[in-house]
């Protein structure tokens, strides 16, 4: 009888003790997601930027009015529906059983989200619960002409082949109006095709990628946030003000749609000017820390470093900075704007993140200077109120509320529209948008313009992170001017010729 | 006890005298050899091409790294040797056992030391009970029913951690100085105390697990049924409780081990995911059944990342984990058991 | 003959595997100091006896030690009421050293004297000595079988079973081997109940033996009347 | 006991399994209908996609004991052959089939080719090399594969206008989809199934159950398990493709380590070495981690956590266990027992030597019978 050691070798055992990637931050990583809230803190207007707000762009409520806009439902032909920018809808191209009022009846309005709940990137999922809490609040005050706003969140793991079985199974319900903030660039790809033919509106996505600018092809598909290829060219614009003469510019990047996005956007804006990309680093999903990133770049000894990443990989480069020898000027992705998820931890470690830039488009509910703002008393009263075990120092739940706030924008104002509150007027709405949010930062507009203008929000206000006690978190204090490239973006046909050129 | 003509003893004497030439002899050598010249001459090419300084930086930044990964090897070792198994849950029971030092040092307030040492105690304890509920029931050599055992406590563990602590990223303190300008200045390289403080740990750890095994007389057992199953229960080892006690001693090594890590990568229920892939190809570089082993393959793979993704352009930081485990399997094909694992000799 | 003086008394013993029953009811006793051997062919069931002795399979009827019951009982008990086992295949721990095989040999007992039997042993099988530090994977067959021996020793049985011992061993080295069994039995007075296919070295060391086939005892006696039985010496003598 | 005996290869056995047969192809056929909805029908279009994976998979785990866990990139090597020659080239799904099978087979034999020198749990360690290199390539070589944002065909399969099912309507598309994938799979399972019961197929069992005694026996070992490697991963590269036809959809998320751990998984719950073990091994794969989460989504009690959702991975867990305590051999091995205490088929006589069935000896040890006996009943007539 063989001495039979313990674990034959032929015996078949099975290996890894890591489900690593798998089940844990999947090579997707937290990635390219609203994750960790754009917000940022809103400032005191200095004496630079200017104030006045341009006509039709006045600052909306903290619950939104219709400004009776003149569009809607075609007075003769009732199947065309007409918006902003000579955009138009015609139903007749719609399924033969689409129903204009699905998911409308006169004391409700469904809608539907499908985005990560449960799993290594549940932390995003938490922006359902932020819009839901504001819906409660709108519904408490009354709601959309006297409908409540309800909103169904599946959980779909960041999966796309999840997502397409969820938003499958919701346009089989038959019971949703549209569809709300789905998370993830692969997610929403893999299911605009379907949506646009259903005539299913598929509204703000929570990704930055471009792509929700293709009005032409998906009219039926829009975004919401400073996608990171426009942040990419805002950080630009403002490196050319702050070295007129030129810079050597070096760039930790995470490996996916995210990080790519950023890396895009900065190779097109810097080109023919004196700024010089010297050395990018990337990392991925698995990596421990940014220790080998940091030593290549800080090698180059360039003079600006962009930490185009997100979620723990933030605090972990600006902690490489602080404790390294070599001090450039540091951007960060505006994805990592929440001082007290990703500044709080470097204190605990005797660091700060000092200096550090970042790009903001909305308010950093957690920073008393905007403590007097309308919307943040709101937020700060509400939220306890509604769902108490929901933290409000936690900034994804006010990236709800902002998702919420131009969600209610667009049916107020469908609501208004000839032809009532029905699908087609929400679409129209949906690329007509003219009031600012109240969350964003002074001075910026979010609007809409049909065929002419199919991004939200295309500006922000460069920010410089101070410390005044270093036991303390500090605050955001503007750094130039405003950067605004509101309407200049066009469509995703003009952004996709200049990302062919980079 | 004059014995007869000892021919049978003649050969013996020669074939076992072969046998230990041939383990620690010529072919070893030239393995070395060839090992020491590459090395060599790659950091000769690495000073040319960017300087002494960034070389020795990324000297440190591959020791970091490299100690991060062995640590958890150490653990992925131990419940090797206990159970001939790769256990899926060990990653996400360090991870456990971290976010209970966690609430034991930040939440509750004790020193950082106490609160690694009780959370150890707490996952030995808690390691324990599962084994004897979930692991014992099967049969050893049933590997596909114990593997699937180990992963629904892998997929049970990270839920729960969500639910109970959620997602945001947690600062983890250090017992060593971690403050900001707490470190060595060679020449411009930057060496912290809190670096030096895991070295240390790590190789303290592994200095006492070996004396565990090999001075005590649990120890004994471990090992003995680790080689032989049978003819342990026939020399009076009970064989469940000896396994238990493997178990608790690596859930203890894994919490101490996520205790370190984490100060580097944040606290979060997927923190250990990030680390698992290198700290299991680091166990099996160093032949799965040697502690010692377990901590070089960590170094070399620290090694091979920080080397390939700052030398090597196609590689670059992208390909970075790739080019790490592609190394792993050229070393396999050389040695197919390991650098350091013992080749199996076995007579029938 | 309950209540003789016999160390060990196996009455209507059953053995099984799952369902295939391979001892079907046997019986047979250990004086204490004897060495009994048991002849039987491949599959009669010899190895199954000694296990069962050790609990390692499920039995039925009773098997009395030193006026114990064995039936029902943990190995690692059996053990310790100081029955060693060497089984067949001599049981090496590989990974170990010849030196830590003998250690664990002693695992059960709690006296001091451990470390002078370890020494003691190293006397009587010097070969085990040059080599204590080797891994005892590295061991010829001949040596695993004295560490085998040796290790089941260090634990100072009352009982020493031995599964057969002479199983792929060179025919001097099988001399060497029993005429060292024999010299331990007279010299430190060990029981032994040896099962052996190899007939003509079993008998010399054996003051009984048992025939077993097929599951049954088909025949016992002392070994000399055994050796001089025409059928036995046909069956296992081959002349 | 069994209720009732049948003996092997009698017309009433050949009806036996002409009934299972039959009912198991009804099922299939039948599918669509009974789900009705297109989500529903697309799950089990995934279904029979992982199978036929999951198939593969036991050709290299199952039936020559060498463990992968790298199948994850063979699929992912067909599923992107598949979606770029359709998105780009603008082939049809059917000509890639042949490319996504060849491309994968040689991906497969120098996987392979390592296997042979390496054993156990140090192969493992190559195949996970394998499946966490997969995608980093795919991100690395973004020009070809897209990157991150993952490689898209617009053109889905449209069932032609032969077939009774209409292009226009939800369910024809989807249907038709179902049929197709159900075709291919067919197709290599029965290739498999021959694959094993010929010459190759008995080395390779032979040479997982006893390395040794194969090679003795003469089993040209390297060649056939690098030839199986290569087979099953061409065969997990099929699987990839029929994946396209389903969603034209490649991502580098979807083809990394989660699925090929969880791929493993499915083969021990459906059952190892067993072919239709695929079967429940896939449903169990598309459909748990599915009702976990419907389940867990009207859990009262955790509302307003901000990690409540993830309760939904407890139950997967919780449900695995349950798995491997009830069913250690897997589905297949519970409902074989199952089928053991209703039917009971026994070898047919016709085919032994003797011609007489050999008495049935329950409780006998193998005798050797070789060696002359010496019971006390034959003692008398030995001279």
């Amino acid at each position: 009888m063989r001495a039979t050691r313990w674990s034959k070798p032929a015996a078949f055992v099975m290996a890894v003790g890591l489900v690593a990637a798998a089940c844990g931050s999947s090579s997707k990583g937290s990635s390219s997601t609203t994750a960790g809230a754009t917000t940022t803190a809103g400032a005191t207007t200095t004496a630079g930027a200017t104030t006045t707000v341009a006509s039709g762009g006045q600052v909306g409520d903290v619950i939104p009015k219709a400004t009776n806009q003149p569009y809607g439902q075609d007075a003769t032909t009732k199947t065309l529906y007409k918006g902003a920018g000579g955009f138009q809808i015609d139903t007749t191209k719609c399924p033969s059983d689409w129903n204009p009022t699905q998911g409308i009846t006169d004391k409700q309005i469904d809608l539907f989200i499908s985005l990560p709940k449960a799993g290594p990137l549940a932390g995003f999922g938490l922006i359902a619960d932020g819009a839901q809490s504001y819906f409660n609040y709108v519904n408490s005050k009354g709601g959309i002409g006297g409908r409540n706003i309800v909103l169904t969140s599946k959980d779909d793991g960041y999966k796309p082949d999840v997502t397409k079985t969820n938003i499958d199974e919701a346009l089989q319900a038959k019971k949703y109006a549209n569809t709300l903030t789905v998370l993830g660039t692969p997610n929403n790809l893999a299911v605009w095709d379907e949506l646009n033919t259903e005539c299913m509106p598929q509204l703000l996505n929570g990704t930055g990628a471009a792509q929700w600018g293709d009005v032409e092809n998906h009219p039926w598909t829009t975004g919401m946030q400073l996608d990171y290829f426009t942040e990419a060219k805002l950080w630009a614009t403002w490196l050319k003000g702050k070295y007129p003469n030129g810079a050597k510019v070096a760039a930790i990047v995470y490996n996916n749609d995210f990080g790519k996005s950023y890396e895009a956007g900065f190779k097109s804006a810097i080109k023919g000017t004196n700024l010089t990309l010297v050395s990018e680093q990337f990392h991925d999903a698995t990596t421990p820390n940014l220790d080998n990133q940091y030593t290549t770049v800080a090698a180059t000894n360039a003079d600006v470093l962009l930490l185009s990443t997100t979620g723990s990989f933030c605090t972990q480069g600006m902690a490489a900075v602080e404790k390294g020898s070599w001090h450039p000027t540091v951007i960060m992705s505006g994805t990592c704007g929440s001082l007290a998820q990703f500044f709080g931890p470097l204190l605990k470690q005797g660091l700060t993140g000092k200096g550090t830039n970042i790009i903001q488009t909305f308010v950093d509910v957690n920073d008393p200077a905007n403590a007097n703002l309308p919307i943040v008393q709101a937020y700060s009263s509400w939220l306890p109120k509604d769902s108490p075990a929901l933290d409000p120092t936690k900034t994804t739940y006010f990236t709800g509320w902002i998702f919420a706030w131009y969600m209610t924008e667009i049916l107020q104002q469908a609501n208004s529209y000839a032809g009532g509150l029905n699908r087609a007027n929400i679409m129209i709405a949906a690329r007509s948008i003219d009031q600012t949010s109240p969350m964003l930062i002074k001075g910026l507009q979010s609007k809409m313009n049909g065929l002419k203008d199919a991004y939200l929000t295309e500006g922000g206000q460069m920010v410089t992170y101070q410390v005044a006690d270093p036991a303390q978190l500090g605050k955001f204090v503007p750094a130039g001017d405003l950067l605004n490239l509101e309407g200049q973006l066009g469509t995703y046909a003009a952004v996709k010729k200049a990302l062919a050129g980079s | 006890m004059a014995t007869a003509l000892d021919t049978e003893g003649i050969n013996d004497q020669l074939r076992s005298g072969l046998a230990s030439i041939e383990r620690f002899g010529s072919r070893r050598a030239r393995n070395l050899g060839l090992l020491a010249l590459f090395l060599v001459l790659f950091s000769i090419y690495a000073v040319y091409d960017g300087g002494l300084r960034l070389y020795a930086q990324r000297l440190v930044d591959a020791m970091d790294n490299g100690f991060v990964y062995s640590a958890m090897a150490l653990a992925l070792v131990l419940i090797y040797k206990a159970t001939g198994v790769i256990n899926f849950a060990q990653g996400n029971m360090a991870m456990f056992g971290t976010f209970i030092a966690y609430v034991i040092i930040v939440e509750q307030g004790l020193p950082v030391a106490i609160g690694i040492l009780v959370a150890m105690a707490i996952s030995a304890l808690a390691a324990a009970v599962i084994e004897r509920l979930f692991i014992r029931p099967f049969d050893p050599s049933n590997h596909l029913a114990l593997t699937i055992v180990t992963l629904s406590w892998f997929l049970i563990l990270a839920a729960l951690a969500g639910v109970i602590w959620a997602y945001d990223p947690k600062a983890f303190p250090t017992p060593f100085p971690g403050g900001k300008n707490d470190f060595f200045d060679l020449g411009g390289v930057r060496i912290r105390y809190e670096s030096i403080g895991i070295w240390l740990t790590v190789l303290v750890v592994v200095a006492l697990v070996t004396l565990l095994l090999k001075r005590t007389k649990i120890g004994l057992a471990f090992r003995s049924v680790s080689s032989n199953l049978e003819s342990s229960r026939l020399v009076g080892i009970h064989i469940g409780r000896t396994l238990q006690f493997g178990w608790a001693l690596a859930a203890a090594v894994g919490t101490l081990a996520g205790c370190l890590i984490a100060r580097v990568t944040y606290l979060d229920p997927n923190f250990m995911g990030r680390v698992l892939v290198y700290s299991f190809a680091a166990a099996t570089l160093g032949g799965l059944d040697s502690l010692g082993g377990a901590v070089i393959g960590g170094v070399l793979i620290g090694m091979a990342e920080t080397m390939l993704s700052g030398y090597v352009g196609f590689i670059g930081s992208e390909l970075a984990l790739a080019g790490a485990l592609v190394v792993i399997v050229v070393i396999l094909l050389v040695k197919p058991s390991g650098l350091f694992g013992s080749t199996r000799v076995e007579r029938v | 003959m309950s209540g003789s003086t016999a160390l060990l008394e196996v009455a209507g013993l059953h053995a099984s595997y799952g369902q295939a029953e391979v001892l079907h009811g046997i019986d047979f006793h250990v004086e204490p100091g004897e060495v009994v051997v048991i002849l039987g062919a491949n599959g009669a069931g010899k190895t199954t006896t000694l296990r069962a002795i050790c609990q390692m399979c499920t039995t039925r009827g009773s098997i009395g030690f030193d006026g114990h019951q064995l039936g029902g009982r943990a190995t690692t008990e059996v053990v310790r009421r100081g029955i060693a086992h060497v089984p067949q295949g001599r049981g090496t721990f590989p990974d170990l050293t010849v030196e830590e095989n003998l250690e664990v040999g002693a695992y059960v007992r709690k006296d001091k004297e451990v470390a002078s039997d370890l020494s003691r042993w190293f006397e009587v099988f010097p070969r085990l000595a040059e080599r204590r530090h080797l891994s005892a994977g590295s061991l010829s067959g001949g040596e695993q079988q004295m560490l085998a021996v040796a290790r089941a020793l260090m634990g100072r049985p009352r009982l020493l079973l031995l599964d057969e011992p002479s199983l792929g061993l060179a025919p001097i080295i099988v001399q060497d081997l029993f005429r060292r069994l024999d010299a331990i039995n007279a010299e430190q007075g060990v029981t032994m109940l040896v099962v052996e296919q190899n007939a003509s070295v079993a008998f010399e060391v054996a003051d009984r033996a048992y025939v077993l086939e097929a599951g049954r005892i088909a025949l016992s006696g002392t070994a000399d009347e055994l050796r001089h039985d025409d059928a036995v010496r046909r069956a296992y003598l081959g002349y | 006991m069994a209720k009732l005996t049948l003996t092997e290869r009698t017309p009433a056995h050949l009806a036996y399994r002409l009934v299972g047969w039959g009912l198991a192809a009804a099922a299939l056929l039948y599918l669509p209908w009974f789900a009705h909805t297109p989500a529903r029908i697309d799950q089990y279009s995934q279904v029979v996609a992982y199978a036929v994976a999951i198939l593969a998979l036991n050709l290299v785990i199952g039936y020559s004991g060498q463990i992968s866990l790298g199948h994850s990139a063979f699929v992912g090597i067909g599923a992107y052959t598949t979606v770029i020659l359709v998105a780009d080239h603008h082939w049809s799904y059917f000509a890639t089939l042949p490319v996504s099978f060849a491309l994968a087979f040689v991906v497969g034999v120098v996987v392979g080719l390592p296997a042979l020198r390496i054993r156990g749990l140090y192969l493992a360690v190559v195949t996970l090399a394998v499946a966490t290199a997969f995608p980093t390539l795919v991100l690395k070589f973004d020009s070809l594969t897209n990157g991150a944002n993952g490689k898209q065909a617009k053109e889905k399969l449209v069932p032609p206008s032969w077939t009774p099912f209409d292009a226009h309507s939800r369910f024809g598309p989807v249907a038709y989809r179902y049929f197709v994938i159900l075709a291919i799979a067919v197709v290599v399972f029965v290739l498999v199934r021959n694959l094993l019961r010929s010459r190759v197929g008995r080395a390779l069992i032979a040479s997982r159950d006893n390395q040794t005694s194969a090679a003795v026996a003469g089993v040209n070992l390297p060649v056939y398990r690098v030839l199986v490697f290569g087979m099953s991963a061409a065969f997990a590269g099929v699987a990839g493709s029929l994946l396209m036809i389903y969603n034209p959809q490649a991502t580098d998320g979807k083809f990394g380590i989660e699925l090929a751990i969880f791929l493993v998984v499915a083969l021990v719950i459906g059952g190892v070495a067993t072919l239709s073990g695929a079967v429940p091994g896939a449903l169990a794969y598309v459909f748990i981690p599915y009702y976990a989460t419907q389940w867990t989504d009207n859990f009262g009690f955790l509302k307003g956590r901000p990690g409540a959702a993830s309760i939904s991975g407890v139950v997967y867990g919780v449900l695995l266990l349950g798995f491997v305590f009830l069913l250690p051999g897997g589905v297949i091995d519970g409902l074989r027992r199952l089928r053991a205490r209703i039917v009971r088929v026994v070898p047919n006589p016709s085919w032994l030597p003797t011609g007489r069935a050999p008495a049935p000896r329950p409780d006998a040890e193998d005798l050797d019978p070789t060696f002359p006996q010496l019971t006390t009943t034959n003692r008398g007539n030995n001279p």
